[in-house]
């Protein structure tokens, strides 16, 4: 048959009375959609290379350009709609996986819009944050069964040890973005960005850049099954490590950064030769039971000499409830779930797409599981996967999280407005990038900026949230589902969410 | 007596040794995407609005400054009024000129003869023919009369800042 | 730190011990300069500024300008008279300066007024030469340096309706000179001596291109050539007679062929001198308390490493701002100058800089030529540094150039981008673009 | 006293009353003290808890058991007479009184567990086998309830205003040294007479103002330590945590106080290195124990009794004490109606606890 080229996906309005060809689209563009045409002096767009990245609507001076969907329409069809229909094509085409980035965009249900939140009206008074202290200070790390006190002298003295803890002033942390998937300047805006909130972002699989160890009080360093960049300084320089098992975007399989990304300075940060494919494995060789996580668990603990905690990340899959229990008895002081809404700078996306399961519903019965058994107090629980906004926050804490880790949302902060072309490595907002001439187009001072912003403005909202409901400090809303509620669920996804309908009272 | 004293007093206050601001490079951020020459080319045109002076106005208005590119580095460059201003001591007319208030240096275009000599001492070469008719010289002004020099506050990439001298 | 800054605690310091009577003569570039500096560090003290010609202040330069009716007298100042108020200067004008005693410190001027003085500066500028031939004191005669040259031929260029006039010198006075007759609409014939124009800074193919321009406008060029004599009917200029005995009407006479530091004042003293008065790199003479600076000095040429005369005018204030300094109590020394020009002629900016015609050997040299535009540029280099530079047609940037000079950049890891169309601060070594973009006081 | 107002609208009345050497008297005044707090309830609950009325029985724990019908406490019986040598029980006496309408079968038991089934729990102490029998009963038995469970002690509540309940349990009669009270003005769960105050668990009584927005945080962290909140309510959360923390965890009143109301990061910054440590520990390992909302609660044990605030204290608490006693109150009127002339009054500070101690009796 004829060579049948996919359907573009976006067609690209110019303006003419508008446009002054200043080029300033031609020069910005890195998958070459505007040119320009000296002999007319005009500016031409290939809309068929567009990726919606909106780099050139956000930048035009004159704003000439705008971005719009191709309305070119195949015929309707529930079951075999466009996408459907385009990725058959691209696949007969190329016979191979298809790639993406960012998280699941498929409309399964998004459990946080069908929960609702208390306040406080006349039997107990709702706080003004403004006025009076509100408090999100958050420890992460093992809290023990109980608190031994000696009283045998005049002032009480504490016999119990602590185990290592991560103290965060908001209960955000930045998740794991790793340097390859993201550019330095990204990396250094989410250190940076983490330093001043009090908080911390987490350097993925990627290593730490010698450029990043300055940030080290405020960064979690990843093991993940490549090992890439692991030895005994960048565990040092952690201020706590994860293990990662998976993550929400990839349950299951591991990663592949690309031999071309592979740049010098990415070859010396994690350790492989330049220009060669860093893979990391779908699983870790030397964990195929959850034994082998506890030794490597204790592996790097001892390595640090029991200083900071040790968490262990993994998806939201099916088993997740009794997965956790067996994490935390095997020794994790934090674990991070990451939920089918999680994003990834490169996943099939039939992977992506279909495995995991939402973060909801996994904190829910984690929470509940670890509560069950008495051992919620071991280990901290992080929540992660596609939290949009300070309710999801609010209510992931509710539903029994600590914290919860944010990747896309900072990545939006930062520029991405998600056009899930990670993987091309073409990003014109220098975020999910290497290329020299793409990475500088993130200044990290005002990507810092508006990542604290976020941040703060975050934590304001929680603060609101939290006065209204009577509470002031975060605390007391961890794992108080009383004051969620459910409109629109079944009776079944309220059991599993451990809340109550909306209408019913205490 | 007291005259001198007045006298003493308005040179010991004359401008520009006063905390003053200057334009900043910062080329390891600088996309090149020349929107700051755009809007200076903009902010130096007769109507300064962006649609008239790049499609109404002739000859075609003129930057005031320069956007250097090479590979993957960029930055514009635009004069440093500096301190040591070797063209304020080159030019023969006088035209040339530091302004009190902003330590800007600035041309009296009416005094300016077109001698380029200012040309010739310019370090940084950011001193360019007026190529809209007139025989002067044409050169940043840090935009007179705008808080912020326009390339400055138009650089999405904050690039270009403009900061009180340390 | 700012140096401004630290200056200005100077000035305060001096507030205190004010009492010096500081003496200029002369009310040129270096003298104003002079002024600016003394009156940054010390406010009190008495500053007189002396000058033997009757205007407030023009700007030698523009005197072609003038001539050619292309500016009005009053721009000729560029210095005005509010600078002086503000400055607390004294100014005397229309007094020569005539004798100097170095014992008793003070000087006698040509109305025998003796005005002494703590600290002197001298700075007379240059006069023009003019050669030993007959009949140059004819009526019709002039020199071209100074503003009351440029009306005298315009007066007499008025009275006389003169046609044709005859420049002697194809330097850059001659070539302004001729450019600004030739507006009036006067037919001009160069005569100069060596076998080309602007010999002194052009090399040949600069000069050639000036000289077809010069042509295209309607100027005669006579080169290796020169006057032995000028002629007269009723006692005005009618004619020269050359070298090779040509004869050339002409009813004015320009001699234009160079000048001279103006030294008369300090002949018969101690002060040492040898074409010009001799300074040390704080522009001091020999005799403490007397400074020197501008076209009446000789000081270091930064390039050929000897002391002469350059007659330029930002070296005459980058001199008078160091001899400022220095007589004022702060030390700063003279960092060396070296010769440069940039002169619009027949419509085409050029700018010379340096050694641009090196005779010797070790000398690299970069060309890029336009013959249809004509643009020329020029990179002399000598041990991958540049030491000269000639730009024709097209200037643009050609200051970067001047600054590699007096910086002595090793350009030799960017030589070949030298004459690329894209020339910039980008292509030189990331630290010295970072100095230049950061320092001259802005720090980052 | 009312410090907050507009803030205040649901107010619950709290007395307690302790005579720190240990001698009893009789409920009369606290009897008073509540009635002066007649506006604080509306009718809905009341109740009381006295400490040292049965010193004849005072090594058995005796049952205070409410059943709304004759099978329930059949049931009961025979639930207790499998564990327990049911060493005396008896119909709890009252006065009938026209303002209480219903009334359960209010009986009292006085009980000794059987060491064979003690036994059966490896490990398990008396207190926690006594715990697990109330737990039973009441989850499992339908219409029996246990309103107190403690030696030496017993728990007298129902649905009316408290002064006309305490006159129907004829607590004139009694005498103790400890007395708490509690007039109810419910908002969470509607009138019945085991919702009403004070909550009982083995000794523990407790007698609470306010609304616990932590509290399902709260349960669930008790829920990690094995406690079944059967009830919903906020003063059984409080009971247990009490239990859990000073007779499991064996921490000092102090430090509980500090683990309920703890005091802000902020604050602990002021506090001495060592002072600081220990918060900072407490916090993190009981950040689930924190009680948030508005409260004051009266705790109770055979050994003290114990008055604290919420910690940034939204609900009223007086202190007073005269001679041996130590008074405690949502306003000091209701102190002053019964001791016109205290030695001290005061106004505890948020989180600040106000204990009053058994004097160590000789012998």
């Amino acid at each position: 048959m004829a060579k049948r080229p996919s359907p573009t996906e976006f067609i690209i309005e110019r303006d003419d009375e508008k446009c002054i060809a200043c080029q300033v689209c031609v020069r910005m563009c890195s998958n070459d959609v505007h040119s320009y045409d000296a002999q007319t002096d005009t500016v031409f767009s290939d809309s068929g290379k567009c990726v919606g990245c909106h780099f050139c609507e956000t930048i035009c001076p004159t704003g000439a350009i705008t971005i719009g969907r191709n309305p070119s329409e195949f015929k309707l069809n529930a079951n075999w709609n466009a996408q459907v229909i385009k990725n058959i094509i691209k696949q007969a085409e190329t016979g191979g996986v298809l790639l993406t980035g960012m998280g699941c965009d498929k409309p399964y249900p998004i459990y946080w819009d069908h929960i609702v939140l208390n306040a406080s009206q006349v039997t107990n008074p709702s706080i003004d944050p403004l006025r009076e202290p509100m408090e999100l200070c958050t420890y992460i790390g093992r809290k023990p069964d109980k608190l031994e006190m000696d009283y045998s002298k005049k002032e009480p003295q504490l016999k119990t040890k602590l185990n290592p803890q991560l103290k965060l002033e908001t209960p955000i942390l930045f998740s794991a973005m790793s340097y390859g998937s993201i550019s330095l300047n990204a990396c250094k805006s989410l250190a940076r960005a983490a330093g001043e909130i009090g908080t911390f972002y987490n350097t993925g699989e990627g290593g730490l850049h010698k450029e990043l160890y300055k940030y080290s009080p405020n960064t979690i360093v990843q093991v993940a099954s490549g090992r890439f960049g692991v030895h005994k300084e960048y565990l040092e320089a952690g201020a706590a490590i994860e293990i990662k098992i998976g993550q929400g975007a990839k349950p299951g399989i591991g990663g592949h950064l690309p031999g071309e990304k592979v740049s010098e300075e990415i070859s010396s940060t994690r350790m492989i030769p330049q220009g060669t494919d860093a893979l990391s494995p779908a699983p870790h060789h030397d964990i195929y039971s959850i034994e082998d996580l506890k030794q490597l668990i204790y592996a790097l603990k001892e390595a640090t000499r029991y200083k900071k905690p040790v968490g262990v990340k993994i998806a939201a899959v099916h088993n997740v409830a009794p997965i956790v229990s067996g994490i935390v008895r095997a020794g994790a002081d934090f674990v991070a779930i990451d939920g089918i809404r999680g994003g990834t700078g490169a996943a099939p996306t039939v992977v992506r797409d279909n495995v995991g399961i939402p973060i909801e519903l996994a904190i829910a019965v984690v929470d509940q599981r670890l509560r069950e058994e008495g051992i919620r107090n071991q280990a901290s629980i992080i929540a992660a996967g596609g939290l949009r906004n300070s309710a999801d926050v609010i209510k992931a804490i509710a539903l029994g999280a600590d914290a919860i880790y944010i990747g896309t949302a900072a990545l939006v902060a930062m520029g991405c407005s998600l056009c899930q072309s990670c993987y091309t490595g073409k990003c014109n907002w220098g975020i999910a990038t290497q290329d020299p001439y793409l990475t500088k187009r993130l200044n990290p001072d005002i990507a810092t900026r508006r990542l604290v912003n976020l941040l703060r403005a975050w934590s304001l909202e929680i603060k609101e949230m939290l006065g209204g409901m009577g509470i002031n400090a975060i605390e007391s809303l961890r794992g108080n589902r009383e004051q969620l509620r459910g409109v629109g669920l079944s009776d079944i996804d309220l059991e599993l969410l451990g809340i109550k309908p909306a209408g019913e009272a205490w | 007596m007291k005259k001198i004293k007045n006298q003493i007093s308005k040179i010991k206050n004359s401008g520009y040794k006063a905390k003053l601001k200057r334009i900043i490079i910062r080329e390891e951020y600088c996309m090149g995407c020349r929107l700051c020459e755009v809007y200076c080319l903009v902010q130096h045109s007769r109507t300064k609005n962006i649609i008239k002076a790049y499609k109404g106005e002739y000859p075609k208005p003129q930057p005031r400054l320069i956007v250097e590119e090479k590979g993957q580095i960029s930055f514009a460059l635009q004069c440093r009024h500096c301190e040591d201003a070797p063209c304020l001591e080159a030019c023969i007319t006088g035209a040339i000129y530091r302004d009190e208030k902003t330590g800007a240096i600035l041309c009296e275009e009416n005094k300016c003869v077109g001698c380029w000599m200012c040309i010739m001492v310019c370090p940084l070469g950011v001193i360019d023919r007026n190529r809209e008719g007139k025989k002067v010289i044409s050169k940043c002004d840090l935009c007179i009369g705008e808080e912020i020099p326009v390339c400055v506050k138009n650089c999405p990439n904050e690039a270009i800042v403009y900061e009180e001298k340390k | 730190m700012n140096p401004i800054r630290n200056l200005n605690n100077q000035a305060i310091k001096k507030d205190i011990c004010n009492g010096v009577n500081y003496i200029i003569i002369g009310n040129g570039p270096s003298a104003i300069s002079a002024v600016r500096a003394i009156r940054e560090v010390d406010l009190r003290s008495k500053l007189t500024v002396i000058s033997d010609e009757p205007y407030l202040n023009y700007s030698r330069p523009l005197i072609s300008y003038l001539l050619s009716k292309k500016i009005e007298k009053d721009k000729m100042v560029y210095c005005h008279e509010d600078f002086y108020k503000e400055n607390r200067v004294e100014l005397i004008l229309n007094k020569k300066a005539n004798k100097l005693d170095i014992k008793k410190k003070n000087i006698t001027l040509s109305n025998k007024q003796i005005i002494p003085f703590d600290k002197l500066l001298i700075a007379t500028g240059g006069a023009p030469i003019i050669p030993e031939v007959k009949g140059r004191d004819l009526f019709g005669v002039f020199t071209f340096t100074k503003l009351q040259d440029a009306e005298e031929i315009a007066r007499y260029i008025r009275y006389n309706k003169v046609k044709e006039a005859v420049i002697v010198g194809g330097g850059l006075i001659g070539l302004k000179a001729a450019e600004a007759l030739i507006e009036l609409k006067i037919k001009v014939t160069i005569v100069e001596l060596a076998d080309r124009i602007l010999a002194a800074t052009f090399d040949k193919k600069a000069s050639s291109i000036i000289e077809g321009a010069l042509e295209k406008i309607g100027g005669k060029l006579l080169t290796n050539n020169t006057i032995v004599e000028i002629k007269s009917k009723n006692k005005k200029v009618s004619e020269v007679i050359l070298r090779d005995k040509k004869r050339i009407r002409a009813e004015l006479v320009i001699v234009a062929i160079g000048v001279r530091p103006e030294i008369e004042l300090v002949k018969g003293t101690s002060i040492k001198t040898n074409k010009g008065i001799l300074v040390d790199n704080f522009m001091q003479t020999n005799i403490k308390d007397i400074y020197a600076a501008g076209d009446c000095c000789e000081a270091k040429d930064s390039l050929l490493g000897i002391s002469r005369p350059i007659a330029i005018w930002p070296v005459a204030t980058g001199q008078g701002k160091v001899a400022g300094y220095n007589m004022a109590g702060v030390k700063k020394e003279y960092s060396g100058s070296f010769t440069m020009n940039s002169i619009e002629l027949c419509g085409i900016p050029t700018i010379s800089v340096g050694q641009t015609y090196p005779e010797k050997k070790g000398y690299e040299v970069l060309e890029h030529f336009d013959k249809d535009k004509p643009i020329y540029k020029k990179i002399v280099l000598r041990d991958n540094r540049i030491v000269g530079a000639i730009f024709v047609g097209e200037i643009e940037r050609a200051g970067i150039y001047t600054g590699l000079i007096k910086d002595r950049v090793d350009t030799g890891s960017f030589k070949e981008y030298l004459l690329k169309e894209d020339f910039g601060l980008i292509i030189l070594p990331k630290e010295y673009r970072k100095h230049l973009v950061t320092g001259a006081g802005i720090e980052v | 006293m009312n410090y907050f107002p507009g803030k205040d609208i649901s107010g619950c009345g709290l007395v307690g009353i302790m005579d720190q050497s240990g001698r009893r008297f009789s409920g009369r005044d606290i009897i008073t003290s509540i009635a002066s707090m007649r506006e604080r309830a509306n009718g809905l609950g009341g109740g009381f808890a006295a400490y040292g009325i049965y010193s004849e029985f005072k090594n058995h724990w005796c049952f205070h058991m409410m059943f709304e019908s004759k099978s329930a406490m059949v049931q009961t019986e025979e639930f207790l007479r499998d564990n327990y040598k049911i060493v005396r029980d008896e119909i709890i006496p009252t006065k009938e009184d026209k303002s209480i309408k219903y009334r359960p079968l209010l009986w009292r038991y006085f009980l000794q567990p059987k060491e064979e089934k003690m036994k059966l729990h490896y490990d398990i102490t008396e207190e926690d086998f006594v715990v697990k029998t109330v737990m039973e009963i009441n989850t499992r038995i339908e219409g029996a309830f246990v309103a107190s469970s403690g030696k030496n002690m017993g728990v007298f509540k129902g649905v009316g205003y408290p002064e006309d309940i305490g006159r129907f349990y004829r607590l004139e009669e009694y005498e103790a040294y400890i007395w708490t009270a509690h007039g109810r003005f419910p908002t969470n769960t509607v009138g019945w007479w085991g919702g009403a105050h004070p909550f009982g668990l083995l000794d523990w009584s407790v007698v609470h103002n306010g609304e616990i927005s932590s509290y399902g945080i709260n349960r669930r962290f008790l829920l990690n330590y094995g406690y079944t909140c059967a009830f919903f309510t906020d003063t059984e959360v409080m009971t247990y945590l009490f239990d859990l923390l000073v007779r499991k965890h064996k921490l000092s009143f102090e430090i509980v106080a500090d683990i309920l109301a703890a005091p802000f990061w902020d604050s602990m910054e002021r506090e001495s290195p060592e002072k600081r440590e220990i918060l900072r520990a407490l916090r993190i390992t009981y950040g689930s124990a924190l009680v948030n909302g508005p409260f004051s609660i009266i705790v109770a044990n055979s050994e003290s009794m114990i008055g604290l605030n919420d910690r940034i204290k939204l609900r009223p608490l007086m202190a007073a004490t005269f001679e041996n006693k130590l008074y405690l109150a949502s306003e000091e009127s209701a102190i002053r109606e019964i001791c016109p002339t205290p030695d001290k009054v005061w106004m505890p500070k948020a989180g600040q606890p106000v204990i009053g101690r058994l004097k160590k009796q000789n012998g």
